[in-house]
């Protein structure tokens, strides 16, 4: 399958080479290794292979068929159709990295235009290209914050509320460095407001994580953290759900340095985690710092305003081992996708969404708290993920809801162990009022049971 | 005519698209939490369809032409990938749903393991890893959990060779490794003798790409590996050129202890302008236990009756987490769609003719083009973009020019040891007459660049822009919409 | 570089899609009925992928700029149309399932035909017609059949206002009707005294498009109909125009007996190059039982617990059958997406400002155009393409010269009332700003001509090909690849 | 939705125009209709549509839940993905006809390689760029042939296994016009060959219409029917399924005067039976009364080949009521569909595709007439589908397989009362020998019982 060649082409072109068969051109390979049988099933028509995959999708139950209340980082809100048909546009997919911007002009400007939607949005003044997602966008942060110190700083200091697999991948990343990563220890205070991290910080911190709004859907201002992160020499970085930011004021006016996020949120569809979009915003100082690509204003030789990559000096294909960051492939079509999604809502199109997370989010928790045997476990502001206590542990009442065609909460136990019997609830504009009310019958069957 | 930027056709009251009123009681916005302004642009649906359309038609890409960008294996990205990734059951299940609900999807992972175990001769594979830069990281990081697992802390030297991608360094720094770069002998193979004077015990391992991105097989692979392990060292491979061995050669079985797959490259999923790329990695049996959680296993084993059940497992040293949830299912997805219609004969069939085609190219332009390393090339080739009779032409100059000829021009100035590089991928899915109509293309440069070379130095010509000034872009730094420079 | 043709870049022995081997015993192929040769075209999947997304790129369409073609409501077409109409539940059911299988189609079609008869005004809907032409044969076979029914077979005679469409008179010819053309008056309504002269016992119909080709509502629409009625005439309704009276009135209301409605046009499903369209035809309420075969009615009612029971339903006096199966389904679905996203109040909106852009847009322009029928107008209006001042200059070589401004041309050459027309339809989905510009464009054209005439006359400049020399292609006909001329 | 007009663009338009309010612009309607209120549901966002649209396209069961053995004129046939990777594009979607041909070329090529390949595929001279359905491409295929004679010809021979929908169609176009249409009464004889048409040709006889494969399946070699007509002056129309002319003698090589078709099975999706594509070639000679548009190579005033509309003035634009015809909008993007489908598929492809479904329906018919109770109706040689006489009625068999998810085959006594228990079955590649073979074994159960 699409291989052009006929027996004709390959026997011209065998001749030209100089060689009588296939086999000929892989002398180099060590003969004993060479053309090994691989146990795979055999080929399939294109026919025969959507019909299998058909049946392979249709083995999952999906979010058409079950009301979502999960989130914890990935959220099924509504694509407007308009976003997959520009993504699905040959020139957009199949075309690489704009090396060449020339025969890259729709690619570059896309992002530049995605550059200016995140930077409007978060309140930041530069933005990058993407980050593989929120997790990894987060890895970066700290580095960036690592490096800007030039090692002189070695403290970073992770809200225990930044969502856990971010936690766990900041982690992974620093193995190999000397920071130290600190605050979300098994004894940190969950019901702690931000300003319990102050005390944390010192002259060698390099820089505070906290996110926006944080793992447990709280909403705090942050402006008094990054005064006191300022103060004594460190770098804010604060973690968003781009949503959020329709309604919420935004991290770069409450003094962040640094803002990553998961894009997810923004037109790009669950599909079992990925392909997601890494955020990532700064401030201008910080340009050069940044890992990931960039695209610049200027001119041609004709005259015309044209975009092209800028500051390539900061990346791996120039800079190797002193590369801000080994990324090369980012999330070129998912940051698109994203642009085509901020572009279609615009300013009040994603406050209304924001909105609705925010009232539907709230009904559902007023109604919750009302049952007995549930509460909530958080009396502070969130936007729209909430933590219940249950009465139960929650895969039980996971499995009922499930009988309900409903897919219940987080389990927070999975993270935190104090967290037994808390479920973490997310709604979006997708969840109507009807799925909010049998979400809260089903759950009235535990608490009476 | 140029397109102009989305804020200068917003207006005031415009949006695309619009939300039902809320079905429940009104809650009190949080006070002070409330932003005043979002200067999101604002356009109707219209508005953001014209534009991007537009936009689309000022880029290059497979699609629309032949772009043999060396390195990158830009392949026909087929049509029916983009279809079953787009399958309900797929795109609309969330990563957290319990595993019961989603045995589908995990069916589809555990088999795509098992596939690239068998593919690249594996005993392990995640599929965690966002791209191939972020499987390198995975695999150095293993390398150094295995070597700590064992408490041979010292070892923080990675060994790379000069002709190595950049993000073969970039990478190791960031896993905080030591890096010392090896040179090439003259056939463009890692030199032996400077390889084994590295061989000692602070060498935790070393990177390699092969075929390396010359395009050349190591005619001494097996000794290389040899020497590194016999110095307690790690092999990783770079897989970024795995479209030359699909059952061809495995890895495994020549002795890599890690590898990465690159989704993008070698397994059709689009290039996207620049991603999302998918890049799972494969250990030997003896790094398994330090793979990324998590990973796709079976939780209870099947029968005649009900099939297995899956689910995730840690690891027992995992290095950790790489990412959020489980990596590019999406891509997955069109990787396994991809393998599906190919199976043994078809994956082998797409090396050979990868191969012949880069051979066949070769060929074609190698007595006007000068070929450092005059072997036998696998899927990709470098020759140099200069001739000592026509100095003031550039490898770049012939780039330019190649657009006027409605072709993508291949990868410049990389692989870094090669004088004025041209790294010319033209991947199996080109027919002969698209690489006779490039090659002719080259030639005919070739001899512009010697007779009117101002044709190359002022090329493009029939491209939307002509050439750029990166200067003022980076001087300026105009990143935003409405913002004049970032230093206002 | 133009685009080679498929069989130029055939070559024998490629495929782009493969089939599975049979899994069922061979039968012989039946002797002396094969055939030897099938000389379609041979190319790969990317061979196909790349020549039509080049192809594409050559055309002009709403998605890529402004679109104003008179008569033809070239608005937007939302995207999600396209989604929805590909449901596998709608895409892949067959026509003649049983209905219990598709109570899904039957209920959106009922539906939609109930929103029909409510949006104009009539009792009864077949949503069969295939487009607008289609519909007009419908309905003029209607009124045939109803007077015919009533033995009144004398009256075979349609009158067509000289503003009509050429479908109309096409239409009544097909049918077997005599054809009498109406002058328009002075101030482009139907001039009722000469109606008055033809309004006799021979008198089958009138073919009346209201707002008509000029953009103009007949200021005596009711008298017109009145007259017709009197005479014992039915009166056709062409709802090309419908665009201009959604919620503004109901044609049914003011006495239309038949009417097409083009989904294509005022409902927003895309033309395709060319269609497909849909052209559903209202009936009043002694009209119904001729509707053509089947249309889609409730077999069993239901109740609080039980949807009814959809299915389909002969008229009693049917004109038989129009196509096979029930009509451009995947266009229905079309429709009701957009049906269902504007409601009451959405839908008159859409009327009031495709009438406000029209006037707005005549309002820049109309001092440089002359107006031959000076009245607020539709949703679209007619201007004459040349000045006394600048004889040279035609209708076409304006149309061909706002190419080069990156817009599409209106409607040239028709209605044939107006001389040397240039018919303009904005549609409502198009911005101030997007008319601002082409009423500068339309200006500015306008100084060219009498300025510096060339510019018109050698226009387009800037498309992918020039003007195109029609004489040659009527007379060569080279009307299929590798086939030199049709009279070879 | 979708207008995008502010309160402050309408209120400087308005002001331009000279008037107050939009209700101004219509004062040319009467008033006592002026502005109905239209009962119609409430205004859905997308979010809303999509998920009514997807509820009531889900209260349908689809011939991918259920193994499809019903054709009678549209047939379930695999489309490949590439299909709709080109028809979606706006460019081609939300274009019209090529009036301009400088800004047109893309679907003007299209269409002359549509008509390249129908030409291809039907061994005729020329072919237009479509009509509506295979239905009504018979029914102008009998207008242009009667008006050929300038009414000097007046009886048409429709043969009885000729479409019921498409001789239903042909009569009720006919119905204003001289035309006599014969040889399709109750008492024809359906086992009858089509040499039993040849003695209703005389010298009044305008034309002969068959179809290949008939309704019933069948196929003949119309050579000799053709001769017979011509030799009495008259024409032959014969009506196709183009996947058979994959595998079949080419009509232009039978003596074909006119060949239309269904063209559906081409890559166009079943779609509850429309939008499909009528096709329509015939011999040069008849070019110019030939129906429809038709575009031509030409040369452009830079001296480039170019496409263009030609001969258009056989149109209802420019001739009027001396039209061939009154189409105007015809299928344009289902033959751009068919076109990219005929392509990828090519000679191989196609001939691949048709011997595929016609052993597959060998096979079932083979396996069918083994059960007591059922036998094949006809010994004539059949292409994919064919008719079995059954043990109880059709429509009782039916049921039964629906309860087994199997769409049975068309029950034949809706349009011949002589085929009470008669069930037309057809066969394609999507029909795995599973399928067949569970078709057969439910079957067993009603001949047992
Ligand atoms: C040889 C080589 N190694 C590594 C990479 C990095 O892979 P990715 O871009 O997927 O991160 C590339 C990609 O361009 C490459 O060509
Ligand atoms: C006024 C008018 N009537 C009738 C028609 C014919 O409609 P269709 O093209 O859908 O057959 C048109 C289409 O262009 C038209 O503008």
């Amino acid at each position: 399958m699409f291989i052009p060649h006929t027996d004709a082409d390959r026997a011209a072109m065998l001749r030209t080479v100089g060689i009588e068969k296939l086999e000929d051109l892989f002398v180099d390979v060590p003969e004993k290794y060479r053309f090994p049988t691989l146990d795979l099933p055999p080929a399939l028509t294109e026919m025969e292979v959507t019909a299998e995959l058909q049946e392979i999708a249709d083995a999952n139950e999906s979010v058409h068929e079950l009301a979502c209340f999960l989130g914890a980082g990935a959220y099924n809100h509504y694509i407007p159709a308009a976003v997959d048909a520009i993504i699905r546009r040959g020139e957009f997919l199949t075309a690489y990295t704009p090396y060449q911007p020339e025969l890259s002009q729709g690619t570059l400007q896309a992002i530049f235009e995605y550059q200016s939607n995140v930077v409007a949005l978060t309140g930041m003044e530069v933005c990058n290209a993407s980050h593989y997602d929120g997790a990894t966008a987060v890895a970066e942060a700290v580095n960036m914050a690592y490096a800007n110190f030039r090692g002189k700083r070695i403290r970073i200091i992770l809200s225990p509320a930044l969502n856990p697999q971010y936690r766990q991948t900041v982690r992974t990343y620093a193995e190999g460095s000397p920071v130290v990563l600190l605050g979300d220890g098994p004894d940190a205070d969950l019901h702690a407001d931000p300003n319990s991290l102050i005390p944390l910080i010192d002259a060698d911190t390099a820089l505070v994580v906290v996110q926006y709004p944080d793992f447990f859907g709280r909403i705090y201002d942050y402006t008094n953290l990054a005064e006191s992160a300022h103060a004594l020499g460190a770098l804010l970085a604060i973690s968003v759900n781009p949503i959020a930011l329709g309604l919420l004021k935004a991290p770069g006016f409450m003094g962040a340095d640094i803002v990553t996020g998961e894009g997810q949120p923004l037109g790009i569809p669950l599909s079992f985690g990925g392909p997601y979009l890494g955020l990532f915003a700064t401030r201008k100082e910080y340009v050069r710092k940044m890992a990931g690509r960039l695209t610049g204003e200027t001119v041609d030789n004709r005259g015309q305003r044209a975009y092209v990559l800028t500051l390539t000096a900061r990346e791996q294909h120039i800079r190797r081992e002193k590369a801000t960051s080994n990324i090369c492939t980012n999330q070129g079509l998912i940051a698109l996708a994203s642009t085509v999604y901020m572009s279609l809502l615009g300013k009040n199109g994603l406050r209304q969404v924001a909105e609705l997370c925010f009232h539907k989010a709230h009904y559902a928790a007023t109604e919750i708290a009302k049952l007995s045997g549930y509460s909530l476990w958080s009396p502070a502001t969130f936007f729209n993920e909430f933590v219940v206590q249950t009465p139960v542990p929650v895969s039980e009442i996971n499995d009922l809801l499930l009988d309900h065609d409903i897919l219940g909460g987080y389990d927070l136990s999975q993270d935190y162990p104090d967290l037994d019997r808390h479920m973490l609830i997310a709604v979006t504009e997708m969840n109507s009022r009807e799925h909010i009310d049998q979400l809260v019958e089903v759950l009235t069957e535990v608490s009476n049971g | 005519m140029g397109e102009p930027q989305l804020c200068e056709i917003s207006v005031a009251g415009r949006q695309g698209i619009t939300f039902p009123m809320p079905d429940v009681p009104f809650t009190a916005l949080p006070d002070g939490l409330v932003r005043e302004d979002l200067p999101l642009p604002e356009l109707s649906e219209l508005d953001v369809i014209r534009h991007y359309t537009r936009l689309s038609h000022l880029n290059y890409s497979i699609d629309t032409g032949y772009y043999p960008l060396g390195s990158c294996t830009m392949k026909y990205n087929p049509k029916v990938n983009e279809e079953t990734a787009r399958y309900p059951g797929f795109a609309f299940t969330h990563p957290l749903q319990p595993v019961e609900t989603v045995q589908g999807n995990l069916a589809l992972m555990y088999t795509l393991q098992e596939w690239l175990k068998e593919i690249g001769g594996f005993a392990g594979v995640t599929l965690q890893p966002a791209a191939g830069a972020h499987g390198e990281l995975t695999g150095v990081l293993i390398i150094r959990a295995y070597h700590r697992s064992r408490d041979d802390i010292k070892r923080d030297k990675i060994l790379i060779p000069d002709s190595a991608h950049g993000t073969n360094p970039a990478t190791s720094a960031m896993s905080g490794m030591r890096i010392v770069e090896l040179k090439s002998d003259s056939r463009g193979n890692v030199d032996l003798d400077v390889l084994r004077q590295e061989c000692d015990e602070t060498l935790a391992g070393l990177m390699l790409t092969n075929p390396n991105t010359l395009g050349l097989f190591d005619e001494h692979v097996e000794e290389v590996i040899r020497l590194v392990h016999a110095a307690g060292g790690m092999v990783y491979g770079d897989g970024a050129n795995l479209n030359a061995l699909l059952g061809i050669v495995r890895p495994g079985d020549i002795g890599f202890d890690v590898m990465h797959f690159n989704l993008h490259k070698t397994f059709s999923t689009p290039h996207g302008g620049g991603g999302p790329g998918s890049g799972p990695v494969g250990v030997a049996a003896h790094l398994i236990e330090f793979l990324p959680a998590p990973i796709v296993g079976i939780l209870e084993h099947g029968d005649d009756y009900l099939p297995p059940l899956y689910g995730f497992i840690t690891p027992s040293k995992s290095i950790g987490r790489m990412k959020s949830f489980h990596g590019h299912f999406g891509m997955l997805v069109r990787a396994y769609t991809y393998i599906s219609m190919h199976g043994d004969a078809g994956l082998r069939a797409i090396a050979e003719h990868a191969v012949l085609n880069a051979n066949y190219l070769l060929a074609l332009i190698k007595g006007t083009y000068h070929l450092p390393y005059d072997r036998t090339c696998m899927h990709e080739f470098v020759v140099e973009g200069q001739w000592p009779d026509a100095p003031e032409v550039h490898a770049l100059d012939i780039s330019k020019r190649l657009m006027d000829y409605d072709f993508h021009p291949p990868t410049n100035y990389f692989p870094l040891i090669v004088h004025e590089a041209l790294m010319v991928e033209p991947t199996e899915s080109e027919s002969k007459e698209t690489l006779d109509a490039f090659a002719a293309a080259l030639l005919k440069i070739a001899d512009e660049a010697h007779h009117e070379p101002s044709l190359l130095k002022e090329a493009p010509h029939n491209t939307p822009v002509g050439r750029l000034d990166e200067v003022k872009a980076a001087k300026e730094l105009v990143l935003c919409c409405g913002v004049a420079t970032l230093d206002k």
